[in-house]
């Protein structure tokens, strides 16, 4: 695959790492979840056949991390964005 | 006689370069131009190998990458198994026999190089025939960077079999115009010898060029056999041209049946004779022409059966001047011969019966089932087939990624069709990378209808015995396997593939693959379009591994990381050991030691005297920002932010999970800046963790990470001594315990260099961490070395640092811990703050399982027999007798050493509920036996830690 | 082992050495520039001040470094040179022996608002020479080494072989690159380059 | 094993394989998923629990997701006590396979090497094979000569990147013929009375009041009391049709093929730490696995730099392989939990049963999970090998974490 850094430009797939869904937030308060759902945090994450928002980082550069919607069925990036903001496709 | 079947002036092999080559132990005589094929073709060898369990005769069917039979085993200059004397040329010094299906390794080692080349291309045209040398033409005019990739030896492709003249010249002077103009174009390259093998995402395109195998004994030591072009394009052109297949017809696997446009390709580029008396069977226009030619050069062509009912009027005329008597509604039903064909069958195939046999001597069939189009790299990109049954074939429908197809490779039949596709989608695929472009003119050629072909895949048998109607000449495969298959009710190609092998041979079913398809719904009595094809997979073609590998191999199989002081261990003897991609000296025998006693004598020396290590390794990352502190205090389970500047922390850090990640330790250097050490292995994995959370969880925070591992070198200064040593070169450095003491750290100037000193101690003694730059280290490694030397101070390597570590119970993350042991299980609450609110991991530790007083614990071991060293690894078990398996285990050892302070040997090990166990005797299993061990805390030297606060 | 023993550098008394992490290949790289009649020319530089830069990008800086922060995969000035490594992050370069004060001038501006850290250890600088040195290069690396599209002032980190590096186009020789390995790479890339530049010589 | 083992002498398939049967409107149990695991569930439920009011359903054909694209390994030498339990259970299973399923399944116990390139991979190594033979299972440490004696090709040079240092060694382990694997189920289960329905894609899962009654299918909805998901790397896909959510993530784990060649290669070799997997099979062909694309996909496709990386990998262990030639590459899909063991057991909806999880060992636990699958469904409770793999261990912490105990960082 050829990614879209944010801030390098295209590269190539061998220079980043995966860090799968995106968008999954820290909870404000691990001590008040049941051990039921910290585990739901810890180790639950979509796994659609489709389009997918995941996280990279271009270790192998500019070390940023950044999201992607990606379909899992071509491998094709529809878009690549920014930590922080909200996909701009779904 | 050699070479008696070679015309005296056709062919565009070198006469001025004969070469002469062994196969099967015989020696004949080649040109430069020839493939092997080509070769023994010209020297009346037809036969040359068997079927691979038939063990029938083979001889060669095709003349490129489709050849399914002719395999041969090369034999020198280097051993190479398994390839298609179709795609060998013929080279000095050339040695080769023929295979029954299976090649051979030998373990002469390689000498050759194999290396890989990125490239980048705005259009990459894959094949050099007429499609392929327009749409690059065109591509190149309109100023794009074009590569052009080619697997044969030169450009042209069928062009270099064809007679008809193009813009009424011989059609390779036209080649030969294209080619000059391609070359003077300062941005395109043009590779022949190179075949494009896979079709991987977003345009990524990789081929196999192969470089000195044409050069036989005369090959360049220093380049590389075959090379791996990796090649981004914007916009690719797919001009693969099609591949010709045969028809299933009763003993059609006997050498002397020859594909149509094979011949043609032997009598025009290699001016070789594929027989003598020739019978053609054809479901197409295709072969028309090489029936036409091969009378031409003299070869009388007995019959030219053609399975359509009506046959095209010109070209029956252009027979019957050439003296071919053409049989409309005929097909070949048989062949008959041993090691070469003597003769075949003609019958009329009327409403699927066959009528009319008759008997015709020949040494040839040529035969055509029709083309099907290349489209192997078109179908690796994601695009999708549709059947097209005007052609009989599957042609590419609709595309994935940017990729334009043409030529024979879409279905293309005719010449001028080709060279049309070829300027259209050359200038298609220029305007998609945003260049004007205008398609080449288009040369001047002959124009034709095509009449359509129709769709025969198998020729019935009267008797019903398919047994020698071969599908797949490569695997062996028949009509009859496939019905076997289809009556054993499968319905799938996918299952007759396996069922039968189809297709799974080493041309990976170019010949079989669709033949196969259409006997199968010839079976069962439906369309071939509802059963589609098997997928097409990367390579195209056979690669090498060695292709594949490249340069990583060897030393450069993967970086050897050392350090600043590397060359001063190799040159004190060093053994070294890797830990991960870094060379750590292990230890430093001394003549006539062995590990046991260097390690021994290093022990001592630290413990008595005074010891040197580098620490070089340890991975070091400066943090800074005002939220440095309250970043710290997230990251790692101990409370980070009431360090006061000027002094040091040890560390650990968990994953969200609990379990132990990383440990280390923390220096304050100012109120918001921080210089966190790692574990050797660890020290990417704990940059990129922490990036993660910064930059993903909490970028709010200000704080700023920067890897300087390499940046400073350090050499731990370890032993009772260390301070006297240390003092000679730190000038007015107070190193006294009040002004200088443990778990503190102070700018000094070392010798003149500027340098950090920690006072830490991994070993229990009492010990300084010196850092200084990379360029420095040497020197104070030196000095150091100088001003020790009265006090016999020793360079010591990691199995020295992990006996002294262990005396002391400290743990090292990956050998004492796996990746589910938490904190408590190793005794390290006391570094899990109680006070923050949370921290990475923190949440997991109450977890009904995470929560168990009886989880393993590390604790210390000690053998009832102090001079048995327990193997690291070995399994715990409570009592002394073994039960029947499966046998209870209570944890197993993860460090053991004999101790020089202890005078006996010790372990630390895993143990369930291990705290609570600590003095009771539990066994070891050791070569399947229990020996008893007493279970102790971990802490085996100087609890008190008297001595490291010296 | 073996292997070690090979590779190790001629080796000089300590007060000859550098300390500069591909001092043993001298004679290495000189008999490769020779050999490739300069086809190739690969070259250890004397040592820099080595300054990481994190800031925001519209720190003024203007006066020290000689120009705006560079947006990433550009690069400003000549002494010192700036490099644009990500969207708070440079890289400066500047004479050997000016770490101290060019931190302070920079932390002057920067304040708590970013960082400053010397890392003159962590890498080296190799100049890569003459016309087959982005070939030899393309044989590791899959960016785009055209000089169309990697030419002067610009400057990427990406991958060579199996070690990251900073690469950067100079201005001078269109040809010519710097590449920046991490010192502990730094024989690894030399060792990866002498083979890659084998075959051009002659 | 002797040259003759490894000829090409494959023994002739059974004449009839299975029906073709048009599905029933209802069953007591259907099974989605027409791989091996799903076949070999339905086998058992058929003969162990006298179940055969049975369809398995499969999108496509019988067997043709990763049954149809693994490596064929067969070992159970894992170092917990849990995965260990199920997958030695497997192999006993394994090693009367071919007569229980009266079809020649090719299993060869030629035994696997799995390599040892740092001291801390001999620590794990020496670990493993000690808790192997004291959980009964079969498995010695070899020093790297002896390593030699059983696989003569390996490269033992010391003077190599990351030299070979030992070798854990199962001699019952081996492998077999995939395809036959996955056909001797069918026609077994086909033969007991069970329905094999190709080209009937799931598209729904029917769930009334917390209780499952059937799945709909792209060849009309079939009623069921009991419905068993077996899909590996579609499971996610399947689950949320029924509104679970899975701790699983799909990845492409590719693979590869040379052409045929004479026997040079007698056992099989793994390596984790440089991931090498290499078998050369009855025909002749090496057999090699990749390691697992970083990313989530469901392409049955990866990238190329991870075949490359495996066979420079695979070179400096056998260098002989130098000019053999990789014929074909394909990609599975691999559903892999967080802490690489399956999971298998029940659901919180009533009746829909689940097995997934397997990542790469999904062949060689074929027969076992089968087992321990049909026993579950027909019982209603997790078979005790499966009880550590069910879905609580999550939220327990109770992890049968492979992973985390083979390989971290040091």
């Amino acid at each position: 695959m050829l990614i879209e850094c944010p801030w390098c430009g295209p590269r190539d797939e061998t220079e980043f790492h995966y860090g799968g869904q995106a968008h999954v937030s820290y909870p404000d308060d691990p001590s008040v979840l049941t051990d039921e759902q910290w585990a739901r945090y810890l180790f639950y994450r979509d796994n659609p056949q489709g389009r997918f928002a995941e996280r990279w980082c271009h270790g192998s550069a500019c070390r940023r991390w950044f999201n992607a919607v990606r379909d899992t069925r071509t491998h094709q990036i529809v878009a690549t964005y920014r930590t922080g903001e909200s996909a701009p496709v779904t | 006689m050699d070479n008696e079947f070679r015309l005296a002036n056709a062919g565009r092999i070198d006469r001025d370069r004969p070469i002469p080559f062994v196969f099967d132990g015989t020696e004949y005589l080649g040109y430069a131009g020839d493939t092997l094929a080509s070769a023994l073709l010209a020297n009346g060898v037809h036969q040359v190998s068997r079927g691979v369990h038939s063990c029938r005769p083979r001889g060669i069917l095709a003349s490129g990458v489709t050849e399914p039979c002719a395999l041969v085993q090369v034999e020198e200059p280097f051993d190479e198994p398994t390839l298609a004397a179709t795609t060998v040329e013929v080279c000095a010094g050339l040695r080769a026999r023929g295979l029954s299906g299976k090649g051979a390794l030998t373990s002469r080692p390689d000498p050759a190089r194999y290396d890989t080349m990125y490239a980048h291309a705005d259009v990459l045209v894959v094949g050099g025939g007429p499609t392929g040398l327009l749409a690059a033409l065109t591509a190149a005019r309109a100023g794009a960077r074009v590569m052009l990739l080619d697997d044969q030896s030169e450009l042209g492709g069928d062009l270099l079999a064809e007679t008809a003249p193009l813009e009424g010249r011989p059609p390779i002077a036209w080649v030969s115009g294209v080619c000059a103009e391609l070359a003077g174009c300062q941005d395109v390259t043009v590779l022949p010898r190179t075949t494009a093998f896979g079709y991987y995402d977003d345009n990524y395109v990789v081929a196999c060029e192969r470089r000195t195998d044409h050069l036989g004994t005369a090959a360049p030591e220093r380049t590389s056999r075959q090379r791996m072009w990796c090649i981004r394009a914007r916009a690719v052109v797919l001009a693969t041209g099609a591949h010709e297949r045969s028809v299933a017809f009763s003993d059609n696997d006997r050498p002397g049946v020859m594909l149509a446009a094979a011949a043609r390709t032997y009598l025009h580029r290699y001016g070789v004779l594929p027989g003598r008396r020739v019978v053609v069977f054809t479901t197409n226009d295709g072969a028309y022409q090489a029936a036409i030619d091969l009378a031409g050069a003299g070869v009388p062509v007995t019959a030219l059966a053609d399975a359509r009912p009506e046959v095209p009027d010109d070209l029956a005329k252009a027979c019957a001047a050439a003296d071919i008597e053409v049989l409309a509604g005929h097909v070949v039903a048989g062949t008959r011969g041993d090691a070469r064909i003597s003769g075949a069958c003609l019958a009329e195939l009327r409403d699927g019966r066959l009528q009319g046999h008759r008997e015709v001597d020949c040494d040839t069939v040529l035969v055509s089932g029709g083309w099907n189009p290349a489209v192997h790299l078109f179908s690796q990109a994601g695009g999708g087939l549709r059947y097209d049954s005007q052609l009989a074939a599957f042609v590419p429908a609709r595309a994935r990624q940017r990729v334009f197809v043409g030529g024979a490779a879409r279905g293309a039949v005719t010449l001028a069709d080709c060279l049309a596709d070829g300027a259209r989608i050359g200038a298609q695929a220029s305007r998609t990378v945003g260049l004007s472009a205008d398609a080449a003119p288009m040369p001047a050629v002959l124009q034709r209808t095509p009449t359509p072909s129709t769709a025969l895949w198998l020729v019935p048998d009267p008797s019903g015995d398919y047994r020698r109607h071969y599908v797949d000449l490569a695997r062996d495969a028949t009509v009859a396997d496939i019905v076997r298959a289809t009556d054993a009710g499968l319905r799938s190609v996918e299952h007759v593939k396996r069922y039968t092998t189809v297709g799974t041979g080493h041309e990976q079913g170019k010949t079989s693959g669709v033949l196969a398809t259409g006997v199968v719904a010839t079976i069962l009595g439906v369309d071939p379009a509802e059963l589609g094809t098997t997928t097409f997979r990367p390579p195209y073609t056979p690669v090498t591994f060695a292709a594949l590998a490249g340069t990583d191999r060897g030393a450069l199989h993967d970086p050897v990381r050392v350090t600043a002081l590397h060359d001063w261990h190799v040159a004190a003897g060093a053994m070294f050991e890797n830990v991960g991609q870094w060379k750590r000296p292990w230890y430093y025998p001394r003549p006539g030691e062995d590990m046991a006693a260097a390690v021994w004598r290093e022990c001592v020396a630290a413990r008595r005297s005074v010891a040197m290590m580098d620490a070089s390794t340890l991975g070091k990352i400066d943090v800074q920002g005002r939220d440095a502190a309250e970043f710290l205090d997230r990251v790692y389970t101990t409370m980070m932010s009431t360090l006061r500047v000027g002094r040091i922390r040890y560390g650990l850090m968990c994953r969200a999970d609990g379990m132990v990640f990383d440990d280390g330790t923390v220096i304050r250097l100012a109120d918001n800046h921080f210089l966190l050490t790692t574990t050797t292995g660890n020290a990417a994995a704990v940059l990129d963790w922490l990036e993660e959370w910064l930059q993903t969880e909490w970028p709010h925070l200000r704080v700023y990470l920067t890897s300087v591992t390499e940046h400073w070198s350090t050499v731990a200064l370890v032993g009772p001594r260390s301070r006297t040593v240390l003092r000679r070169l730190a000038g007015d450095l107070a190193l006294d315990n009040a002004s200088f003491p443990f778990m503190a750290w102070r700018d000094a100037t070392l010798a003149g260099t500027t340098a950090r000193v920690c006072r830490i101690s991994f070993s229990g003694e009492l010990a300084f961490e010196i850092n200084v730059p990379w360029r420095h280290a040497q020197r104070i490694w030196t000095e150091l070395c100088d001003a020790g030397a009265d006090l016999g101070i020793t360079p010591y390597g990691t199995e020295t640092m992990h006996v002294l570590r262990a005396e002391k119970g400290y743990p090292i993350i990956g050998q004492d811990t796996d990746g589910t042991v938490t904190p408590q299980d190793l005794g390290l609450d006391w570094a899990v703050s109680k006070k923050k609110r949370d921290f990475i991991g923190k949440r997991s530790f109450s977890r009904p399982d995470t929560a168990r007083g009886d989880r393993k614990h590390l604790v210390g071991l000690l053998p009832v027999d102090p001079d048995l060293l327990l193997p690291e690894g070995c399994q715990l078990v409570a009592d002394a007798e073994l039960p029947a398996p499966p046998v209870p285990m209570l944890g197993h050892v993860t460090s053991s050493y004999r101790s020089p302070a202890l005078g006996r040997t010790f372990a630390l090990a895993l143990v369930e509920a291990g705290r609570h166990r600590v003095g009771r005797r539990i066994h070891a299993v050791v070569d399947d036996r229990p020996v008893p061990v007493i279970v102790t805390d971990p802490v085996f030297y100087d609890k008190e830690g008297a001595r490291r606060d010296g | 082992m073996t292997a070690e023993a090979a590779s190790t550098p001629v080796r000089r008394r300590p007060a000859d050495r550098t300390g500069s992490p591909l001092e043993g290949y001298v004679d290495r790289f000189a008999a490769l520039a020779a050999a490739t009649r300069g086809a190739v020319g690969v070259t250890e530089l004397p040592a820099f001040a080595h300054l990481a830069l994190r800031a925001d990008p519209q720190a003024d800086v203007g006066d020290i470094l000689g120009g705006p922060l560079p947006p990433p995969g550009h690069v400003i000035g000549e002494s010192p040179l700036t490099l644009g490594l990500g969207p708070d992050e440079w890289l400066v370069l500047a004479p050997d022996g000016t770490q101290t004060p060019l931190t302070r001038a920079l932390h002057r501006v920067i304040g708590a608002n970013g960082a400053v850290v010397d890392v003159s250890g962590q890498r080296t600088v190799v100049e890569l020479s003459g016309p087959w040195c982005r070939t030899v290069l393309a044989k590791g690396c899959a960016i785009d080494l055209h000089p169309r599209s990697f030419t002067t002032d610009q400057c990427a980190q990406t991958l060579i072989a199996r070690a990251q590096v900073i690469l950067l186009a100079r201005s001078g020789d269109p040809s010519a690159l710097w590449l920046l390995p991490r010192a502990s790479f730094a024989r690894y890339v030399a060792d990866w380059l002498l083979d890659a530049a084998l075959e051009y010589q002659t | 094993m002797t040259a003759q083992d490894t000829a090409d002498a494959v023994p002739e398939l059974p004449a009839t394989l299975w029906r073709d049967p048009e599905p029933k409107r209802g069953y007591d149990v259907v099974i989605v998923g027409g791989g091996g695991h799903g076949l070999a569930t339905a086998y058992y439920l058929a003969r162990n629990h006298g179940i055969t009011d049975v369809a398995v359903v499969d999108k496509g054909w019988l067997a043709g997701g990763n049954m149809a694209r693994n490596t064929t390994i067969i070992r159970s030498n894992y170092l917990l006590d849990a995965s260990a339990g199920i997958y030695e259970h497997a192999m006993k299973l394994w090693e009367g396979l071919a007569d229980d399923l009266d079809c020649p399944i090719l299993f060869s116990q030629r035994g696997v090497l799995n390599l040892a390139h740092s001291p801390q991979d001999v620590r794990e190594g020496v670990r493993r094979v000690n808790a192997n033979r004291l959980n009964g299972i079969d498995a010695e440490w070899l020093d790297p000569r002896q390593a030699l004696e059983i696989c003569p090709i390996l490269n033992i040079s010391p003077d190599v990147r990351y030299p070979v240092l030992g070798a854990t060694y199962q001699p019952r382990a081996g492998i077999a013929r995939h395809d036959y694997v996955a056909w001797g189920f069918a026609r077994a289960a086909d033969r007991l009375g069970v329905d094999l329905i190709q080209d009937c894609e799931v598209t729904g899962i029917e769930v009334d009041s917390g209780r499952v009654t059937g799945v709909s299918t792209t060849r009309g909805l079939l009623t069921a009391r009991k419905v068993a998901l077996c899909a590996a790397g579609h499971s996610s896909v399947l689950a949320e049709m029924a509104g679970l959510r899975l701790p699983v993530q799909s990845h492409p784990l590719q693979a590869l093929v040379s052409e045929l060649l004479e026997p040079v290669h007698p056992t099989v070799v793994m390596s984790n730490a440089v991931h090498v997997y290499v078998s050369q099979a009855h025909k002749g062909e090496l057999v090699m696995g990749a390691g697992i694309d970083q990313y989530n996909s469901y392409a049955q496709r990866g990238g190329l730099h991870v075949i490359q990386r495996q066979l420079a990998a695979a070179l400096e262990l056998f260098p002989i392989f130098a000019r053999a030639h990789v014929l074909r590459t394909w990609g599975g899909i691999v559903d892999v939990t967080p802490d690489a063991s399956a999971i298998l057991g029940l659901t919180p909806i009533d009746g829909l049963y689940l097995n997934c999880g397997w990542g790469t060992g999904g062949f060689k636990a074929t027969p076992g999970a089968g087992w321990c699958y049909a026993d579950t469904i027909a019982n209603g409770v997790p078979h005790p090998l499966a009880a550590p793999l069910t879905l609580e261990r999550f939220a327990t912490g109770a992890l049968v974490d492979e992973h985390g105990a083979a390989a971290v960082a040091h």
